[in-house]
């Protein structure tokens, strides 16, 4: 019934809470959520609340980037944000959606990686970006990218004394030098949707999420959903993701 | 062990944080944080926060876990990965499964399993940052979170943990004082009924001291009980 | 990432292989290589080489998976482990388990589910050697699969890679390719519905080129197409 | 049935074996039941019926403990000693069972592990002591911890050549200091009894394990079933725990 | 392997451990071990020890395990982590999966398995010490088993190992001749029917060694079956 | 009614496919079945198809054969081979397979692993023979048997520099000197097939799989399915196996 609701709303261009299709629910961000990571970062988008919280450990480089610190994201739906998250191995859909924030960090070129070599091919930073949900109420993407990077924007890098991290003193700052948004639109009936609720997301046709950079470049997409898009429903996908993109720029 | 370093815990009578040997941290405690659990609650204790959920009471599958005169509780403790100095690998450990089990029994006096037979009862917390007693933490968590779910429970429980350090008997520990006490004592009881369903112990302590100890966690825990009465009555208000 | 490394990928209009920007690698295609399955496949772009089985629809066990109204696909993708430079352990990783997803919803539009209630498709591929484009090889050889098994479908589907390297468009990338280019874009179509079922990018684009991208792609993806027809024809006619 | 006929007893002070209340059943402490394990014991209780190896690896020491070898305890539920046991990981009982014995030997400072580091930082002796249940009709946990401490006193650590480690040869006992003995009190409508059988742990209200040393000193504790426990009763617990504790001492 | 090493494993017609090269080891055997099995039993050769218990036969769970006209038997061969000298990691391994598949087949033959249809028969091992010859050591432990829990069966199943040092042929092989032998051969049969349940060989034998171990073992396996029925005996005069 | 054509025609000495009881199906041997592979073969028994590949990985040897490289044996039973497989952890026959086929290879000293040695004691080539089936109809370890030791015969070893394996160049072929080869006879109502259908596999009252070496001496063998061998039986069963594994070496 909410479904054939929603439908209803949309053949006259409105969504149940109100918002326009493009208009995001309220956003905030908080970086610094939790003190003891050496980032974090909480948003909140509607009923969607997700943290982000970076670890540095000491890792050894891939042998053909001998001199590189390496990315490594995770996301643990935890069974507390949503009745049909269970405890155990990360779902399909979990794995999904750490890959995606993955993709728009590294090709992105976020963070520099090279300024995290500590040793040539033997010692290099990991940097672990782990989301976890805590409410999950839809657009779980777009969420968790915001939050990652505002949590490597706080991020610190730990002391070293000999082998040993000190985790209470900090070199500097994490080389964060591009901030990479991601923007999902949701398309259903031949409406673009931005930031969509869980019941307008279990009812969509097809979604894109787009990542781009400042200059405006695009450095990561992913389709998602059931239905075919045409080559113009991209084109106008990509547009409209572009343009929010912007908007959520700000809030960090 | 006996007296794990030689690190100083206490001077002059005052904690490595300034607080008094019985003295529990800055608390803050708030309910329905998840919207889309039936009960579920913030609590941090100093540095230390759990996240709580409860679902439930629902059907339980697979079948042959249900039992069919009584519900049970489903519990789960988990550590986020970034919740401490070094990243904790997602997946099950030896620790967070004991953890589970005593916070599963902790709960069982309270609750009327007997009226939700088949059913199962989750109690998910999680460890977002911990910074010592996180068990306890995580017991006040899940009494909130099944208050809030407004599941009927015959006291709530509170917990609190005790210990020892350079023969003064200190409550609410935080992480350095975890690791380097001569004795950590988590406790959980029903304040009302004056009931102990929690109650584990590490270290050395004589009977004398142990007596002790347990005695100044249930007097104390008043606090921690009322935190968790005005917490829950302000939800109502709101 | 932008640039990636210092590598000449192209050079006089050619890649390294000597193909041409926009050119396709030689492509086998054969159906029916798996007596076994309801439907199979072999497919090979350059030395990219899927074997691709197809089993059901079939009543889907256990049962709490089963949709009353519809079949569901289940897809995995696989790499053997000896497909690349470093032994592949085998079991399921992150990378598996998110190819196996977008191949799985590439098929969705076309394959008619709702007749099928209760039941499931199994897509199974395997890849046996691995020089770049693994998962549009992949969608190549899953349709040719479902089309063998002779599972009604709205149309074929399409899979081609499309990418940059020094300002150039290429397509149908290599091994080399991938890893150096400066974007890479999988993107699998319905080529008379011009739909497109899957759609990823990594690297960085402007939103013109990227439009270049995908046109070319679906352009020259019709060279792929003739190819799965003539193929399929080839087997009618055994 | 059986449940009721030992509810009854129990109302006049009675156990459906014989014993009195704060009775053990007959027990056999075999030391050097394996051969081939540094260390060994078997524990008989009644028909509860354990085996603990200790094994002796050479491994890294801890970060923040780097000139001390490590203690690592396991347990595994056979399944030829219960009908409910079954071959798999660990369930929630058996880890439960691993870290009480694991507790009751680390908090004692029973090894004492500064002498098992080899090279600082490096390299040090880890101590496995791993429980095999043979067969189950109650009180694991004293059973085993029991059988731990036996074994780890009869323990040798073998010789070490270069990084081989010669197991047919020994350079001495491993120094074992203390004596920890964990005796776990029942609680049953008002009784406590001592040693239950599997049929009298089914129908506990509560029970508390208790480890002591030699000085009387409480070195772990942990409560367990289903009921809470008055303040009088963990003391009247404890007390009878530590009596109870010499007895098994002397078994030793 | 052709020959492993260099040691000696026999001298001037005695082996390592002053055995005889047909000698079976000092041998110990009893059933009832396990008072909560429907059948158990002990069984030692030398220093390696295997107990055995047997649980069923009894329906069996999840139900598409069931045969409709049979019982299935269920094996789990173990080794404690201390039987070996270096710790055995717990859980289960390809050795171990496949030691328990060949015993399982061992028993097949013997046991009645139509007139338990929908049933398992659980057969479980523990090597709790190990040196050599440990799967034909938990055969005979898994035979004892059977019969103490009543169940009946075609015949008893003898475990006996033989193999080859230094051009003679030899019994029962310990740790070290297992690892040093020019060839390991564990037999198990039936020592009435005279038929072989189960055959592996490692190592290199001519045609004609290999026959001649085999009617080595099945002559001498006789004292390991007199050994069988005595314990068995003994039991049922107690 | 399938199985029972069977044993009519079996009967009568006939096969369901018209072959003679101790006749082969059509065998391809396709070595170098895959070019990025350090060695690979692909065999093709009547319906029945594997592909086994090599590849070479730096390790560091067993300690007690401490300048030898090692053999890994894997087998995948791939869902595309057959509906009864399933994806997963390798099922029972999966681990069974892949041991056999190790065992044929190592018992007939078939590799010189010796010579993989690169620094004794640290580093040494692991040689990993990995068993990939394409489709399933019987004899899965003949063929698998073949496929590996014909893919060993073409393997090569990579160039290394520093730490770094460049699997452009080669050092020189694997040092193989042994062909083993694996013939599993089946028993069914005291009828011996060679190369078995999955068909016939089904009823097989027993198997007996029997590794030969080229000086005619066995080097392993497996009995499976389940009914018992008579001595006789099995001393036929041998006298086939070595016999037909002359035919099969031919195709190497």
């Amino acid at each position: 019934m909410r479904t054939n609701y929603i439908f209803k709303l949309l053949e006259k261009g409105e969504r149940i809470d109100g918002r326009k299709l493009d208009e995001f629910r309220e956003i905030k961000v908080l970086p610094n959520a939790i003190e003891r990571a050496e980032g974090s970062s909480r948003v909140i988008m509607g009923k969607t609340d997700v943290i982000v919280g970076i670890k540095l450990e000491i890792g050894v480089p891939f042998p053909d980037m001998p001199n590189m610190g390496t990315l490594k994201t995770g996301a643990e739906f935890s069974p507390i944000a949503h009745k049909d998250f269970e405890p155990g191995p990360p779902s399909e859909d979990a794995t999904e959606l750490a890959r995606v924030v993955d993709r728009g960090i590294r090709e992105s070129d976020c963070i520099e990686l090279e300024k995290l070599c500590i040793t040539e091919k033997e010692k290099a930073w990991d940097v672990y970006v782990d989301v976890h949900i805590i409410n999950h109420d839809g657009n779980l993407i777009d969420a968790s990218s915001l939050a990652a990077v505002s949590a490597l924007l706080n991020a610190r890098i730990p002391k070293l004394e000999d082998k040993t991290v000190i985790r209470t003193e900090f070199t500097g700052k994490l080389p964060v030098v591009k901030k990479p948004i991601t923007v999902t639109i949701g398309k259903i009936m031949n409406n673009f949707l931005v930031d969509p609720t869980k019941d307008e997301e279990d009812i969509f046709d097809s979604r894109l999420s787009v990542a781009t950079i400042e200059d405006g470049k695009i450095c990561a997409m992913q389709k998602g959903n059931k239905t075919g898009l045409k080559e113009s429903d991209v084109e106008e996908m990509i547009k409209l993701s572009t343009k929010k993109a912007k908007e959520l720029r700000k809030l960090l | 062990m006996g007296k794990k370093s030689d690190i100083v815990l206490i001077e002059n009578g005052k904690r490595l944080d300034g607080r008094k040997p019985l003295e529990i941290r800055d608390t803050e405690m708030k309910v329905g944080v998840i919207p889309n659990a039936n009960g579920s609650s913030y609590v941090r204790f100093g540095k230390t926060i759990a996240i709580a959920a409860v679902y439930g009471p629902k059907l339980l599958y697979p079948k042959h876990l249900q039992e069919s005169d009584r519900g049970i509780i489903q519990c789960r403790y988990n550590m986020a990965p970034f919740s401490v100095d070094e990243r904790v690998r997602p997946g099950t450990s030896r620790r967070g499964t004991e953890i589970s089990k005593v916070i599963k029994l902790a709960f069982e006096p309270v609750l009327f399993l007997e009226n939700y037979p088949k059913t199962g009862i989750d109690i998910y917390v999680e460890i977002i940052q911990a910074d010592g007693s996180t068990r306890v933490t995580s017991v006040n968590a899940a009494s909130l979170a099944l208050a809030n779910a407004g599941i009927p429970m015959r006291d709530l429980v509170v917990g609190l943990s005790g210990g020892k350090i350079s023969d003064t008997i200190i409550l609410d520990l935080d992480g350095k004082e975890d690791n380097n006490s001569e004795a950590d004592v988590p406790v959980a009881f029903m304040p009302n009924k004056k009931e102990i369903t929690l109650l584990q112990m590490d270290g050395q302590l004589t009977n004398e001291e142990l007596k002790d100890i347990i005695k100044n966690v249930m007097k104390n825990g008043e606090i921690v009980y009322k935190k968790q009465i005005e917490t829950l009555k302000k939800r109502y208000d709101e």
